[in-house]
C-alpha cells in the first residue's frame, strides 16, 4: 500500500552532469513494497508554488532502506530539488502506479532513452533475480556519454553490458536505439520494456509490433495527484475512451495505447 | 489526536444533514474516496463529496487536461465520469463500506438531466445528500450556464428538490457579477445549502508552441490562487442568505478552514490541496479540535460568522 | 541591449495611438513613473498609465490597505489620489519631462464626474491617452459598478469620448458573467481600445483577530494568481471586438507579455509586478527585442492573436 | 539614489538566538550612500510565493562596502531569509526612506524595543561622528537577555554603554523601556529617536510630549514596493489625510502622526 511520508531524508547526491542528478532517500516504508516501473510523487518545495508534487520513477532500490530517482532539471519544480542538501527531508507519496510485468518465458530487452532509463536498473535487478537463466538484453539511449556514463556502469555491475547510442555519437552507436534494435538478435519472441520520449516509443512500439513482439511502455503525462483523484493523467486507450497513466499505468501494453503516427 | 477530535464538538448541520465536523472533500479531487484510504481515515472527516455524476458516461476532454500555473491548476477535466447507472451499481457500493456520509455531485446539460439523475439517486442507500453543479452549460439554453441566470439556477434547483430523498446543496460559480442574486435564487428554489466556490475560468497558453496548455483551450481554476475571491464571495452570500454555506476554494489548512468559518461558512471542502497533502483533509478536522479545546469554545459553531468588522 | 531594442520592429498601435512598444506599465502600480526613474530607462517603455485621478482629491482608504496573498496581493488603497487640479499643475508638470506617452487613468462617482475630468484634461500638454477606470461604483445608480452593466459602460465611454481629444482606452472590470458583452458595450460607445483586466474583488481575514485583513474589508486581487483569468479574459475579448486589446493581470516576464500578445492583446500592462522587480516593464521590452530577433519576425505585430488552437 | 541589486551576496550569518540573526550584506553601491533610519526591500525567495519584497532597517553599514540586516522569523519571508547560506545572493533594494535627522544641539537619547533595535546602531556611529562631544544616551528593551547580548555589546564597542529593559528581567530593568526614561536625568532639552514595537513608540511619544522633548519614530506598516508607487504603507497625520512610511518615513516627527491612545 502506497506510503504518504512527509520526511524522506536525502542521504545522497550525485551529480551526473550539470542538469542530471540522482538522489538516494531513506525510507524502508517505500524501498520495501516498490516495484520496478513504479513511481513517486515529490514535493519539491515549502511554499505554494510551484504547487503540486511531481512525478519521478523509482530507479533504484536497496537493502529495502532506500530508494533512488534520477532526473534531469526542465523547470521550477526539478530545479529546486537539484538545489536540496544531503540531510534534507521531502515530502514523497509513493510507489505508486503499476509497475512492469516481467515475463520470464521470452526474451526480455530493456529500451530506455534519457531520464527514462531511471526505472529500467531497478527493472534489470528484479528481472535477475526473477529470471537468473535469462538475463535482459540492455539498450540506452541519450544526449550524449556523460548522461550514460555512470548508468552504464551501473549495469554493468549487475553483469549486464548495455548497447548504447548517443545523439552525438560520443558514445556508442551513433542515432537513435531503435536503429540498434535492428541489428540486435531478439529471437522471434522478445518483451520489451520501453521508457523514454514520446517519439522513441512510439518508433519501438512501430518496431515491436513489425515483429510481432510484446512491447511494455512507461507514459509520461502531467499528473496532479498520482493516485487515480484528479483525472488528469490520461492515455487515449485503443478500446476508445482513455488510461489513466497513475493508477492503470504508468506500464501500457503497447498495442491497447492509441500511437499518433505521422 | 485521537482523543481531541472526540471530546472537541465539531458539529455542524447543513440543513437537515448533520455532520460530525465542518470539513469536506471537494467533488473531482477526492475520487470515489477510496483512492485516499492509504492516507486517511475516511470516517474522520466530516462527509465526502465525489466526482460529478450525469446521466450517461462521458470520457471527458482530451489530454492535456491539467496545467499548473501561479500557486493554482487549471483543469478541464471535461466532467469524465462512469454515469449514474454505473456509479450506482459500482462506486456506491464500495462507498457504502465506508463510514462517511457521501455526497453526491450532480451535473447535466438540460433540467430534465437533473431531475432524472436526482430521481434514480433517490433510493440508494448511503447517500447523505446532493450537491448541484450548476457551473454547467444548458445545451437547451444555447450553452449559458445554469448557474449564471437566477432564474436558471433557482429551477434546476427546484428540479432537483422536487425528485430527491435527501439534502439538496447547490454549488456555485464565481463567474458571474453577482453571487448573491444566484445565491438567493436557489436559496428561492429550495436548496438547504450553497456551496462555493467552483472553479473561476482561466487558461493557459505555451508560448513556445503558441498553444493552449489544455487540449480543451480553457480550463478551470483552483488552488491557494484563488482563496481570497472564494473567501469574498462566501463572505457576501452568508449575508445574503440564511441557509448555510460552504466555503470552498484554496483552502489548505486548518488556518484556511477557519477562516471561511468566520466569514460566513457552515462548513468546507477541501479540494486541490488533497494532491498536494493526501492528509490535508483529516489535518484540518484534527487542527480544528486543537482550535476549540485551545480557545476553550463550547463547540466550532461558535466563531461559524464570528468575523469582527470595526 | 540597447541595439536589439533598436533594431527590432516593436511598435504598435492602439488605435490613434502609435507606441514604441507594447509594453506598459498598469495603473496605481506605477505612482507617477518619476518614483522608477532609479531603475527604469523610463523612455523605453510603450507608455506609462498613472495612478487614477478622480475631480477632486481623495485621501483613500484607512490602513491596512494591502496584504499579500499566495502569488498576489489584495489592495484597497481606495483610489487615493491628488484630484484632477493638482495633477494638472504638479504631477503632469514633471511627466512631461519625462519622454514616455502617458496615459491618464480617470474614474468618478458620476456620468458628469467622468466627463468633467476628461474635459480638464483635454488641453493638457504631453498626455498621450486616457484609460478609463469604469469599476468604480456609480453613487447614482445605487453604487452598481458602471463596468458591470453594458449600458452604463457604454454611456461613461461615450461621455469621455464626447469632451476628450486623445484616445480613449476603456478599462474593463473582470467581476462580470460576461465580459464580451461589456467590451462589445464599450467598443459600441465608441472607445479607441480596452484594456484588462482590473483587479479580481477578494478578501483575507486574520484568524487570530478573527479580523478583515483590510481595513476597507475587501480589496483587489492583481498578481501572477489572476494571470489565467486575465488570460482567458483577453482571449475572449479579443475575439469579440474589433478595436485593439491591451492585456494586463500577474505580468511578470517576458514569457508572460508573449502569452497575452498570442492571446489577442496588442499591448500589455505590468501591474504588481513592479514591486517586486522594479525593472520588469523595461526588461519585458528588451526580451521582447531578443523574441523579435531570434524568432527572425518582420516586427512584434506578427505574433499577436496568433494562438494556435489544434 | 536607491540601488537595486539584483545579486548583493551574503558574507556573513550571525544567528543572535534561535530566531534573531543578523546578515552582512556586500554592496558598495548601498553602503556608501545609506543613511541611519532607511532601509532596504530584500526578497526573500525566488519563487511568486512568497510574492511581495520585505522591508528591513539597514542596521549597520561599514566600509562603504556592506550593510548588515537584523532580523526576527516572524513569518514566511523571515523564516526563508533565515535558511540562506553564507555566499548565497539576495535581490536588494535600497536604501529607501528618509532616515533620521541628527540634531546635534540637544542631548540625544536612542529608545529601541525588539528589532528596533536595528537602525540605532548604524544612528548612533554616526551620531558620534557627527557630534563628537554629545554621546547619545541609549535604552534597549527585549524580551530577554539572549536577544540584547551581541547588541548592547555592539554599542559597548562605540564607547557606549547601553541602559537595558527586558520583560523577564534577565538583563536590566525588569519592565518597559520608559521606565527607564523616567528615571535618567535627560536635561530638559532632549530629542528622542525610537524604533519599536507600537504601544512602545506610543508610550514614548507620551513621555516625551509631557517633557516637551523633540520625538522623531521609525514607523513599520506593511509594504509593497517601498517607493512611493503601491501607496500601502501609510500612517495617519495629525493634519489629516496620511503619511507614506516608505518616502515620507520611514522616520517621522511624533508630534505629526495621529496616535491611538486608549
Ligand atoms: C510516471 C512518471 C515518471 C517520471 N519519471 C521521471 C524520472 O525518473 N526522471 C525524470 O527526470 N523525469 C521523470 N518524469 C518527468 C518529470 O515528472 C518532469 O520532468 C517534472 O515533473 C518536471 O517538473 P519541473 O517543475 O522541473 O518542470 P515544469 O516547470 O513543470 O515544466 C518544464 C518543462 O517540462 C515539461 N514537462 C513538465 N512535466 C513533464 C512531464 N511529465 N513529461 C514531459 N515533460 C514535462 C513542461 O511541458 C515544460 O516544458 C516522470 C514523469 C512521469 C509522469
Ligand atoms: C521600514 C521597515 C523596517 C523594518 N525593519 C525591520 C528590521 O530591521 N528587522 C526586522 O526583523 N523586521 C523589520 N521590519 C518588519 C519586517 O518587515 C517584517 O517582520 C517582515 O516583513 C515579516 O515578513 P514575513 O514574511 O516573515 O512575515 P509574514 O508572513 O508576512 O507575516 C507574519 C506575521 O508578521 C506580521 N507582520 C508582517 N509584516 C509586518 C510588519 N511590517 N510589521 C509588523 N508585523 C508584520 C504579520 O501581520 C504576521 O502576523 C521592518 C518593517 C518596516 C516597514
Ligand atoms: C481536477 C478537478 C476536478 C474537479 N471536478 C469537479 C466536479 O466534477 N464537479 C464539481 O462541482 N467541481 C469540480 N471541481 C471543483 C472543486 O470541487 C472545487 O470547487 C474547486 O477546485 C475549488 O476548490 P480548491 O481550490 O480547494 O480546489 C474540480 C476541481 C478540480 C481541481
Ligand atoms: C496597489 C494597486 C493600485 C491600483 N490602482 C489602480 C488605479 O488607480 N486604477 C486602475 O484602473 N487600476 C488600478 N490597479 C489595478 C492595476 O492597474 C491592474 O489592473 C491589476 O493590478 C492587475 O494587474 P497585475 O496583476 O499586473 O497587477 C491597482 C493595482 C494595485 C496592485
Ligand atoms: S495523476 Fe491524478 S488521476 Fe492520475
Ligand atoms: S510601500 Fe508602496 S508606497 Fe510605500
Amino acid at each position: 500500500m502506497s506510503q504518504f511520508q512527509e520526511k524522506t531524508q536525502i542521504t545522497r547526491i550525485e551529480r551526473f552532469t550539470e542538469d542530471i542528478l540522482r538522489l538516494t532517500l531513506e525510507s524502508p516504508e517505500i524501498a520495501s513494497i516498490a516495484k520496478p516501473g513504479q513511481f513517486v510523487m515529490i514535493r519539491t518545495g515549502n511554499s505554494s508554488d510551484p504547487l503540486l508534487r511531481r512525478p519521478f520513477s523509482i530507479s533504484q532500490t536497496s537493502n529495502n532502506l532506500h530508494f533512488q530517482v534520477l532526473f534531469k532539471v526542465v523547470g521550477r519544480g526539478t530545479s529546486i530539488l537539484a538545489h536540496c542538501r544531503e540531510g534534507e527531508f521531502l515530502s514523497v507519496l509513493g510507489p505508486l502506479g503499476n509497475g512492469f510485468t516481467i515475463d520470464c518465458r521470452n526474451r526480455n530487452c530493456l529500451v530506455g532513452g534519457g531520464m527514462g532509463i531511471a526505472p529500467l536498473l531497478f527493472l534489470a535487478k528484479a528481472m535477475l533475480r526473477k529470471c537468473p537463466d535469462t538475463p535482459p538484453i540492455v539498450v540506452l539511449g541519450s544526449r550524449n556519454r556523460e548522461e550514460l556514463t555512470t548508468l552504464v556502469y551501473d549495469f554493468a555491475e549487475l553483469g549486464l553490458s548495455a548497447y548504447t547510442a548517443t545523439d552525438d555519437g560520443s558514445l556508442g552507436h551513433h542515432g537513435l536505439v531503435t536503429e540498434v534494435l535492428e541489428t540486435l538478435d531478439l529471437g522471434a519472441d522478445c518483451t520489451n520494456y520501453v521508457c523514454g520520449p514520446h517519439p522513441m516509443m512510439t518508433a519501438v512500439h512501430l518496431f515491436c509490433k513489425k515483429r510481432n513482439y510484446s512491447c511494455q511502455v512507461s507514459m509520461e503525462t502531467s499528473m496532479a495527484c498520482g493516485m487515480g483523484a484528479c483525472l488528469g493523467c490520461i492515455v487515449p486507450v485503443e478500446k476508445g475512451g482513455y488510461g489513466h497513466a497513475c493508477t492503470d499505468g504508468p506500464v501500457f501494453d503497447a498495442k491497447e495505447l492509441v500511437w499518433e503516427v505521422k | 489526536m485521537g482523543s481531541e477530535m472526540t471530546s472537541a464538538d465539531l458539529r455542524v448541520s447543513i440543513g437537515p444533514l448533520k455532520l460530525k465536523n465542518p470539513v469536506m472533500t471537494a467533488s473531482g479531487t477526492f475520487g470515489y474516496a477510496k483512492e485516499f484510504e492509504p492516507y486517511v481515515n475516511l470516517h474522520h472527516l466530516g462527509a465526502v463529496v465525489v466526482k460529478g455524476i450525469s446521466l450517461e458516461p462521458r470520457p471527458g476532454n482530451p489530454p492535456p487536461r491539467i496545467v499548473e500555473t501561479s500557486c493554482g491548476m487549471l483543469n478541464a477535466i471535461g466532467l469524465e465520469n462512469v454515469g449514474v447507472e454505473r456509479f450506482i451499481s459500482e462506486k456506491m457500493v464500495s462507498l457504502q463500506e465506508v463510514n462517511v456520509p457521501v455526497i453526491v455531485n450532480i451535473l447535466g446539460d438540460t433540467l430534465d438531466d437533473y431531475r432524472e439523475i436526482a430521481a434514480r439517486l433517490a433510493d440508494v442507500k448511503g447517500i447523505a445528500g446532493i450537491e448541484v453543479n450548476i457551473s454547467c452549460p444548458n445545451v437547451k439554453k444555447g450553452g449559458v450556464a445554469f448557474g449564471t441566470v437566477p432564474g436558471m439556477a433557482a429551477a434546476v434547483t427546484a428540479a432537483v428538490k422536487e425528485s430527491s430523498s435527501v439534502p439538496v446543496i447547490v454549488k456555485l460559480s464565481p463567474n458571474v457579477t453577482d453571487i448573491t442574486e444566484i445565491a438567493r435564487a436557489v436559496e428561492d428554489g429550495g436548496a438547504d445549502g450553497v456551496s462555493l466556490i467552483n472553479t473561476l475560468i482561466g487558461m493557459a497558453i505555451d508560448h513556445r508552441s503558441r498553444r493552449p496548455q489544455l487540449a480543451n483551450v480553457i480550463g478551470g481554476l483552483s488552488g491557494p490562487a484563488i482563496k481570497p475571491v472564494a473567501l469574498r464571495m462566501v463572505y457576501q452570500v452568508a449575508k445574503a442568505v440564511s441557509i448555510p454555506v460552504i466555503g470552498i476554494g484554496g483552502i489548505e489548512s486548518t488556518e484556511d478552514v477557519l477562516e471561511f468559518l468566520l466569514a460566513g461558512a457552515t462548513a468546507v471542502q477541501i479540494g486541490t490541496a488533497n494532491f498536494v497533502n493526501p492528509r490535508a483533509s483529516e489535518e484540518a478536522v484534527a487542527g480544528l479540535a486543537s482550535y476549540v479545546a485551545e480557545q476553550k469554545l463550547e463547540s466550532i459553531r461558535e466563531i461559524i460568522g464570528g468575523l469582527i468588522i470595526p
